[in-house]
């Protein structure tokens, strides 16, 4: 087995005026090739881990501990020329809301060209790359598209132009960060459809962000699931889904309505509403809306154990089925 | 008594660029008592102005919606005690639907206040009996909307409704601004206000698999039309509309793992602008079963099986 | 006592977060000890008394801010001054925001003619030379410290009018008010119960920089003889007056500039802090 | 479409629209003007004559009344000055016998350049350490940024006005206003020079609103998404805050800069007396003092042009630095 | 960085401004005087303007039959001589020889007749007309000239002096190009006039009297005296006419300051006419709570001559001739406590602050002093055309006024005080005596007896306390050290630069 692209290894992010904890303590790796989806609700801090990658978190948060090692440079460490250089080349990003993330009053051609000229020198050839690559995700009349501003196009034209941007450079790793949730379910499912096809083509590792696990589903190899900052479960699409350890995984699978479930019957649901980081200290987050709960869940924080296929921080998992 | 939607069309001129948006192009529809009638669509499909139409935010530019056979229009002072608080409506975002600055029982209260639905000495009682309805502890009756999560906004949001003794009432997409985790306790809660309050509810979503789990009937809807009609059975298991049927393949599914089929492209291209309508049937421009009639033809709805309504004329 | 840990956290709270607030409270408090003292008449010496012996006399033990060409001392006048500026600017920020907030939210709310019809007198008086409308103010009313107010009131309603309409035309199509349309409630109770508090932080923001303004204009309007009528003492008209003198007498000018630029800095940065205060998405943060 | 819906939509569409108001507003200042000069004592006569009034005959005043053309009803001397207005001389001074028109030709230009002077130095200072500031909020630098505004803004025109001419003419024996005024294109060296220190002025004043404005817009700007899509893709810092935060900045700014060139074309007044610049503020202060009627309302009227002139601007300028806004 | 940068740009485009500023123009080789004035001149007829802008710029392009001197004595101007007949019923002139208008025709009797005419018609609207009204013929020829005069009227020969009565060309008349063309007998020539910035005249090379040596003169307007001043330390105007007295005492000695006592005077008017000033205790109650001293101290900072009513030094009255030569508040109780306002009273004074340099002060200074004897000045501040309104109309208790002066009190005062007076109405006072008196004295022709005459005028207004005369502000002339020779005039003329020299 290869070196991991990415390597995570206890990161934390809090609030820089009295210290709040973001996330806490995350650890995961990113094999190349692979595609890794991150699943948690609003909070749990899926999208800050994601920027901290980049290092690209909002101002007064910032990086509170632990090691993000890409291709085997400590990003946490990087000087801002080097974060710079790898950004939009090595490493790029797709955002959640294509309606803010591009710049309103540029046009979309400069806003592409911006990657190459911020990497390498503009050329004769870079107008015929852009086109090209807008080609490539599906943009008609890219001539047009290239003179066009992100508002004279829809919400799917624009997120196809962001993943263009991302692309251009042919990054070893793809950062999307709930970049559907804006749109509807029909284009949704042209943008799910587009990235899959260009990974596979590309070879590339996709970290994808994501509340809604019905999305990642049929898209990545590996997932993720976070809560109120920490990681609860990681393991594969199928060990997960089919098999939720973590009691919280497991609510959330089973207060989903299913498509092919016919009999309607009424949906499980977790009582309570998700914990604030910084309020779960030393204690297991999910504790307050756990059925399973414990003394000791509330005595010491569970650690992730398990394998790369499957790992769960519970103390009362759910078993095997 | 029931709810009478016929022809309805709305309209707006945008001044700035002179044009005109064609938001509901003919809509008829009939929502007897105690049924649910969802209506799924994407953004622009003319959803939630079918919604504001019906509890008079509304006034459509040309066809009638009546209530109990009363015509429901936007004028406030008919509104007064009226068979208008009969229709009620709850929003997506809980956020922008309480008044940051009044306390939720004063949120909850007014209305009952205003028209004096209860003597004035009952009504603190009121709001306890609301509270405790929608599963709110009453001990949060003196905070402020924003120390409320978003579930229980949302919660408050639909005491509100329930304030105004409603008959029917116009869930817009109401759980789709909520944690993932909460959604299934709110879904369950309308479940039980319907079956303890015999509400009618028109519950509208882009999410086919909420519109399954609580309608009776549903109505697909595309571009300011209604395009196909049944029973939830039959548009979910049986649908017949192409567009009704690539929604449903493009809804994202937890239950179907590691299909890649499950991210083929079935629908191309995007909803045209509302603006300038496709001549003949909207859908025909991303229609795979499109015949040269189709872009002439606008096709009607017409009833295929028993109550199972489709305007198409290829199928 | 306790305090209950979920009890809302007041504006004042979010205020004194902002370090600009906190200066412009101790300079707006420094003000209103100046103006009391001025109102309880706790002055060293008659602010309109003057004594020809002591006449242009720099700052000493007895004159703390010197004398000016009357011999009146300019420490007293600059308190009462404060007091006057305060008087004449808060009266006519009252009228102005008073007036202007009730048409800006009217218009906003009811839109249609009425809208138009306000926008456009708003866009007149905007238009209009200032000095011309003082003038015809004063010159038509009278001269009293009020009628200068009201020349300056007349000059910021239509600021006013902006500064409310705006918001209202947001709040307006917030779901909330949709639903009080809803629930049946009659328009006044929207507009006073719905509306008007949640426009509320653009005006007291907009209330504390037209204070400092209305000073700055008081005292361009007594430059021109229009303003705080001598023998009172406005600080507007002080620097205006010491101007011909400050050759000689460097005090005259000095201290009651001085007094303005702490006003004006105060009232500005409460106006900052007030906006920190009042906006919602740095609270949440 | 029926021909009605067309009409309509022509009426309703957005320059029709935009021309209607222009025009309903020039009316209304038209008349608020005419009123308000009515309403305030002493007429032209008394402005031109002064205390020697007193010694003319009943039949003298009679005929200047008639030579002031206040003799007739007031919807009369609205519809005739309205008439000459509208001619294009705009009635004439009486005092001098020239055409406001004519006068307005020479003044208006003094004021245009002091005003276009004082924006562009105000804006410039303004930008300037607006950005200063907002690089690092909190820090020193950003304090004394601040500090700069708020002294700009607490500081009166006048005051600042006369410290300069006092100081430059008694130490420096420099005083180019002294010098008859000359115009930028007879002399522009000479020119700069008169316009110097009164654009300063005004620059002064218009930096403080700009420099707090462009403070608060960058910080804004610099927390939105696209920002961190542009520092994502790689392009470097320098880029990131010139062509992403700023630009996008410029919206706000271009607003206050549009509201203070408006205040500027009246609070040239006092600047234009100390400098001795012979602009319009001159001429309304000096028309309203000689009661001019015909003077006082057609300058009013040309600084109302202005001032509509000056949003339509800002607006173009709007366009121009922002996509979204419909053409 | 780039924010560095950009300041670099920034400071080095300052400084570029900055530099380029200070390098001052090249002086000219003529003698060319520039004059800063803070208002322009409002019309181009010397008839018919009052404004002292223009009659200061006029006055150096026309000539008028008679002039005033620097002692106010009337000196010959275009009338080379001239006799009363007994009763002072007649004037003859005797009209100067070689006399060119600019536009060089000669001046002669049908020039005097016309203009005098001009002035006498009332078509005109001429300033001067009521007080040459009393004419009712001209007649003459060639250098001589015969006016006869309705009433005995010797003090006309005083009026004939000055801008409104300018001599203008007969044919200019008859063409009725007065006010369009620029036609004078003065020692300047009409050159241009940019309202709003500037008056230009050039030298006139057949001017009757010396040699002119000045090739320009120009009036600049500076609209704040403070400028003016800044103008002429900066060396960019040469001479100026200035009225504030702070200003002035800022004028260093880099300057000349020339200060006359003017004829004007700041008065508080009192309008006997409206309770409670009808009643003469409380008129002298506010003249005895009055120390003029100590309004010129604080008002004028100290830069002006206590006067009674007649200004003019020929006539003028003592100042201390009156109830209360100085403050006596003792006094001032009693009389109050006779008018039954022992309490006190309230008075409302009209005041125009941009009226004149010291109006403010002034009436500051008085609402101060009044205080202190229990009588409460109400100020009503006023802009200038509001308040020569109500003024004119009468209408107001008390004005603190600034009223212009003549050299012959009879034409200073006969509007205001007989009760024939067209200002008799915002004198506010008239009595039987007083118009007995003025009668008298416009009959008189030995001076001596007509000084008794408007002593015992003098004294009539002082003892009824009709107005508090305060003070004659200094009117000053400020001139570069290289501005030689001029000769100051209590008239505000600047008629003596025809001799001034410019070294």
């Amino acid at each position: 087995m290869s070196n991991p692209l990415l390597s995570v290894s206890g990161l934390g992010i809090s609030t820089v005026q009295d210290p709040r904890t973001l996330v806490n303590s995350v650890s995961f790796e990113i094999m190349p090739g692979e595609a890794v989806g991150v699943v948690g609700e609003s909070g749990s801090g899926k999208t800050l881990t994601a920027l901290s990658i980049l290092g690209l978190l909002p101002r007064g948060v910032a990086i509170a501990g632990g090691s993000i090692i890409f291709n085997g440079t400590d990003l946490t460490k990087a000087d801002p020329e080097t974060m710079r250089n790898l950004r939009g080349s090595d490493i790029s990003m797709v955002y959640q809301d294509p309606m803010t993330a591009l710049n309103p009053v540029m046009k979309l051609g400069r806003q592409l060209l911006e990657v190459i000229e911020s990497h390498e020198k503009l050329d004769d050839g870079s107008v015929a790359r852009v086109e090209a690559a807008l080609r490539e995700v599906g943009i008609p009349q890219v001539e047009r598209a290239m003179e066009s501003y992100p508002h004279e196009f829809s919400g799917g034209m624009r997120q196809r132009v962001m993943i263009a941007m991302a692309l251009l450079l042919s990054p070893k790793l793809l950062i999307a960060d709930e970049p559907t949730t804006a749109l509807d379910v029909t284009i949704q499912q042209q943008i799910l459809a587009l990235v899959s096809e260009q990974r596979r083509k590309r070879d590339m590792s996709m970290l994808w962000i994501t509340h809604d696990l019905g999305v990642v589903a049929n898209l990545v190899d590996r997932l993720i699931v976070m809560y109120a900052g920490n990681i609860v479960e990681a393991g594969t699409v199928q060990e997960i889904f089919t098999n939720p350890q973590h009691p919280y995984t497991h609510g959330l699978l089973s207060s989903l309505p299913s498509r092919t479930d016919k009999s309607r019957k009424r949906l499980t649901s977790i009582p309570g509403v998700p914990q604030k980081p910084w309020l779960v200290g030393n204690t297991c987050g999910f504790a307050p809306r756990c059925f399973k709960v414990t003394a000791e869940c509330t005595a010491s924080a569970p650690k992730l154990v398990g394998s790369l296929e499957k790992s769960v921080a519970c103390f009362h998992p759910m078993g095997d089925k | 008594m029931s709810l009478n939607i016929v022809n309805v069309e709305k309209r707006y001129l945008n001044r700035a660029s002179g044009t005109t948006i064609n938001a509901l192009n003919g809509v008829s529809i009939k929502v007897e008592v105690g049924q649910t009638l969802g209506i799924v669509g994407e953004s622009g499909c003319g959803k939630s102005t079918l919604a504001r139409a019906v509890v008079g935010l509304e006034v459509p530019s040309a066809g009638s919606i009546t209530w109990d056979g009363k015509v429901i229009d936007n004028k406030a002072k008919d509104r007064l005690k009226s068979h208008h608080s009969q229709v009620q409506l709850v929003f997506q975002d809980p956020y922008s639907s309480l008044n940051p600055r009044q306390q939720i029982e004063n949120s909850i209260a007014e209305a009952i206040e205003v028209h004096g639905l209860v003597a004035k000495d009952k009504i603190t009682d009121r709001v306890t009996e609301l509270l405790v309805m929608v599963g709110l502890d009453p001990d949060l009756r003196n905070r402020y909307p924003h120390q409320l999560s978003g579930g229980q906004r949302q919660r408050v949001c639909i005491a509100r409704a329930l304030s105004a003794e409603p008959k029917l009432l116009v869930l817009d997409e109401p759980v789709s601004a909520l944690d993932v985790s909460v959604r299934a306790e709110v879904m369950n809660l309308l479940i039980d206000l319907r079956k303890n309050l015999g509400l009618t509810y028109i519950f509208i979503s882009h999410d086919l698999a909420m519109i399954r789990y609580i309608s009776d009937v549903i109505a697909v809807m595309y571009l300011g039309k209604i395009v196909e009609f049944g029973t939830w059975e039959e548009i979910i298991e049986n649908p017949v509309h192409p567009y009704t049927k690539a929604l449903i393949a493009a809804m994202p599914d937890h239950s179907i793992i590691g299909d890649p089929t499950m991210l083929a492209r079935t629908l191309e291209g995007e909803v045209p602008d509302p603006v300038n309508l496709p001549s003949g049937c909207s859908f025909h421009s991303r229609c795979a079963l499109a015949v040269p009639s189709c872009s002439i033809i606008a096709p009607t709805l017409r009833e295929i099986s028993n109550g199972h309504l489709v305007a198409c004329s290829e199928v | 006592m306790k305090r209950d840990p979920l009890k809302p956290k007041g504006g004042f709270y979010y205020y004194m977060q902002s370090t600009s607030g906190i200066v412009g409270a101790i300079l707006l408090l420094f003000m209103v000890i100046v103006s009391l003292c001025a109102v309880f008449g706790w002055l060293p010496h008659d602010p309109l008394e003057q004594n020809v012996e002591f006449a242009m006399q720099g700052p000493s033990s007895n004159f703390w801010f010197g004398t000016d060409e009357f011999g009146r001392d300019i420490f007293s006048r600059s308190l009462d001054g404060m007091r006057r500026s305060l008087t004449v600017s808060v009266s006519a920020v009252s009228i102005a925001a008073t007036i202007g907030v009730t048409l800006g939210i009217l218009s906003g709310y009811l839109g249609r003619w009425f809208d138009q019809l306000i926008v456009r007198l708003s866009d007149v008086i905007f238009a209009f030379p200032a000095i011309l409308l003082a003038l015809a103010i004063v010159s038509t009313l009278g001269n009293s410290w009020y009628q200068t107010s009201l020349a300056i009131a007349v000059v910021y309603t239509p600021i006013f009018i902006r500064v409310a309409r705006g918001p209202v035309l947001t709040v307006k199509e917030m779901d909330y008010v949709k639903v009080t349309r809803i629930l049946g409630f009659s328009s006044l109770r929207i507009l006073r119960k719905h509306i008007l508090p949640n426009v509320t932080a653009p005006i007291v923001v907009q209330v504390a920089l037209s204070l400092s303004w209305a000073i700055l204009t008081e005292s361009g309007l007594s430059f021109l003889g229009l303003g705080t009528q001598p023998p009172n003492a406005s600080l507007g008209l002080m620097v205006s007056e010491a101007q011909s003198i400050a050759a000689f007498a460097w005090w005259a000018l000095f201290f009651p500039s001085a007094f303005i630029t702490i006003v004006v800095v105060g009232l500005n940065l409460v106006g900052d802090g007030l906006r920190d205060a009042l906006d919602p998405a740095r609270r949440s943060s | 479409m029926s021909f009605g819906e067309r009409i309509s939509r022509i009426l309703l569409s957005t320059p029709v629209l935009r021309i209607g108001s222009i025009l309903s507003t020039l009316f209304g200042i038209s008349i608020f003007v005419f009123l308000v000069l009515r309403v305030i004592p002493g007429d032209s006569i008394v402005g031109a004559f002064g205390i020697e009034t007193g010694l003319l005959t009943p039949e003298q005043i009679a005929q200047l009344k008639v030579y002031y053309g206040i003799d007739k009803s007031l919807p009369m001397q609205y519809i005739s000055w309205m008439q000459s207005f509208l001619s294009g001389n705009m009635g004439y001074s009486y005092s001098t016998g020239i055409s406001i028109a004519s006068l307005t030709a020479k003044a208006l230009p003094v004021t245009i350049e002091l005003a276009l002077i004082g924006t562009i130095l105000g804006v410039v200072m303004g930008i300037a350490i607006g950005t200063f500031s907002a690089r690092k909020p909190g820090s020193i630098r950003d304090f004394a940024g601040q500090l700069f505004g708020l002294m700009a803004l607490a500081v009166p025109g006048f005051v600042l006005s006369t410290t300069i001419v006092t100081i430059t003419a008694n130490k420096f024996h420099y005083f180019p206003n002294g010098y008859e005024f000359v115009r930028l294109w007879e002399d522009p060296w000479m020119n700069l020079q008169q316009m110097m220190f009164p654009g300063l002025v005004l620059g002064i004043a218009v930096a403080a609103p700009v420099m707090r404005t462009t403070r608060s817009a960058l910080l804004e700007t610099v927390d939105k998404d696209f920002v961190r899509t542009a520092i994502g893709k790689g392009v470097n810092a320098r880029k990131v805050q010139s062509r992403h935060v700023l630009r996008n900045s410029l919206i706000p700014i271009v607003t206050m800069t549009g509201i203070q060139f408006g205040y500027l074309l009246g609070g040239a007044v006092i600047v234009e007396n100390i400098f001795s610049l012979p602009g319009m503020g001159r001429q309304v202060l000096y028309a309203i003092t000689k009661r001019e009627y015909a003077t006082v309302q057609s300058s009013v009227m040309v600084f109302a042009i202005l001032f509509i002139t000056i949003n339509v601007i800002t607006d173009l300028i709007y366009r121009k630095i922002d996509p979204r806004i419909k053409k | 960085m780039k924010l560095s940068k950009k300041f670099a740009i920034f400071s080095i485009s300052t400084a570029l401004v900055a530099g380029v500023a200070f390098v001052a123009p090249a002086q000219a080789a003529s003698k060319d005087l520039a004059i800063g004035v803070t208002l322009d001149i409002d019309k181009l007829d010397p008839h018919t303007s009052t404004s002292f802008s223009t009659v200061r710029a006029l006055g150096l392009v026309y000539g008028s039959l008679v002039e005033v001197g620097p002692k106010l004595d009337i000196r010959s101007g275009l009338a080379a001589s001239w006799g009363f007949n007994a009763d002072s019923t007649e004037l003859r002139l005797k009209l100067r020889k070689n006399v060119k208008f600019h536009d060089g025709s000669a001046f002669d009797a049908e020039d005097v007749k016309a203009s005098l005419n001009r002035i006498l018609d009332v078509n005109t609207k001429a300033a001067a007309r009521a007080n040459i009204a009393t004419i009712t013929s001209i007649t003459g020829s060639g250098l001589s000239v015969l006016i006869k005069l309705s009433v005995p009227n010797a003090p006309i020969l005083a009026a004939l002096d000055g801008v409104n009565m300018s001599m203008l060309s007969s044919d200019d008349i008859a063409a009725n190009k007065i006010g369009k063309t620029v036609n004078g007998t003065g020692p300047f020539k009409y050159v241009s006039w940019e309202p709003g910035q500037s008056v230009k005249l050039e030298k006139n090379v057949t001017y009757w009297k010396a040699p002119v040596k000045l090739d320009t003169v120009t009036f600049r307007i500076i609209p704040t005296e403070a400028s003016i001043l800044a103008a002429l330390n900066a060396g960019t105007i040469q001479f100026s006419v200035l009225t504030s007295p702070t200003v002035a005492l800022q004028v260093g000695k880099n300057l000349n300051l020339y200060r006359t006592p003017g004829l004007g005077y700041v008065t508080l008017q009192l309008n006997a006419r409206v309770a409670p000033l009808n009643k003469l205790d409380v008129r002298l109650a506010i003249q005895c709570a009055i120390n003029r001293a100590e309004v010129v101290k604080t008002a004028a900072a100290g830069e002006a001559k206590v006067v009674g009513p007649i200004t003019s030094p020929a006539y003028a009255s003592d100042p201390d001739d009156r109830p209360c030569p100085n403050v006596d508040l003792a006094k001032t109780k009693k009389y109050l406590a006779d008018a039954g306002y022992a309490d006190g009273l309230t008075i409302k004074a009209i005041v125009s602050p941009t009226q004149y340099a010291t109006a403010s002060g002034t009436a500051q200074n008085l609402k101060a002093q009044l205080a202190k004897a229990g009588i409460n000045l109400e100020l009503d501040i006023l802009d200038n055309a509001t308040y020569v309104s109500r003024w004119l109309a009468g209408d107001f208790a008390a004005a603190v006024a600034n009223n212009g002066g003549r050299i012959d009190p009879d034409t200073m005062y006969t509007r205001y005080f007989p009760s024939t007076g067209n200002l008799n109405k915002v004198a506010g006072y008239s009595s039987a005596t007083m118009d007995a008196l003025f009668l008298k004295g416009k009959a008189t022709g030995r001076a001596a007896e007509r000084k008794l005459i408007y002593k015992s005028i003098s004294q009539e207004l002082e003892n009824n306390a009709v107005w508090i005369w305060l003070f004659a502000p200094y009117e000053y002339r400020a001139a570069a050290k290289n501005v030689t020779g001029f000769i100051p005039l209590a008239t505000g003329s600047l008629i003596e630069l025809r001799v001034v020299d410019l070294k």
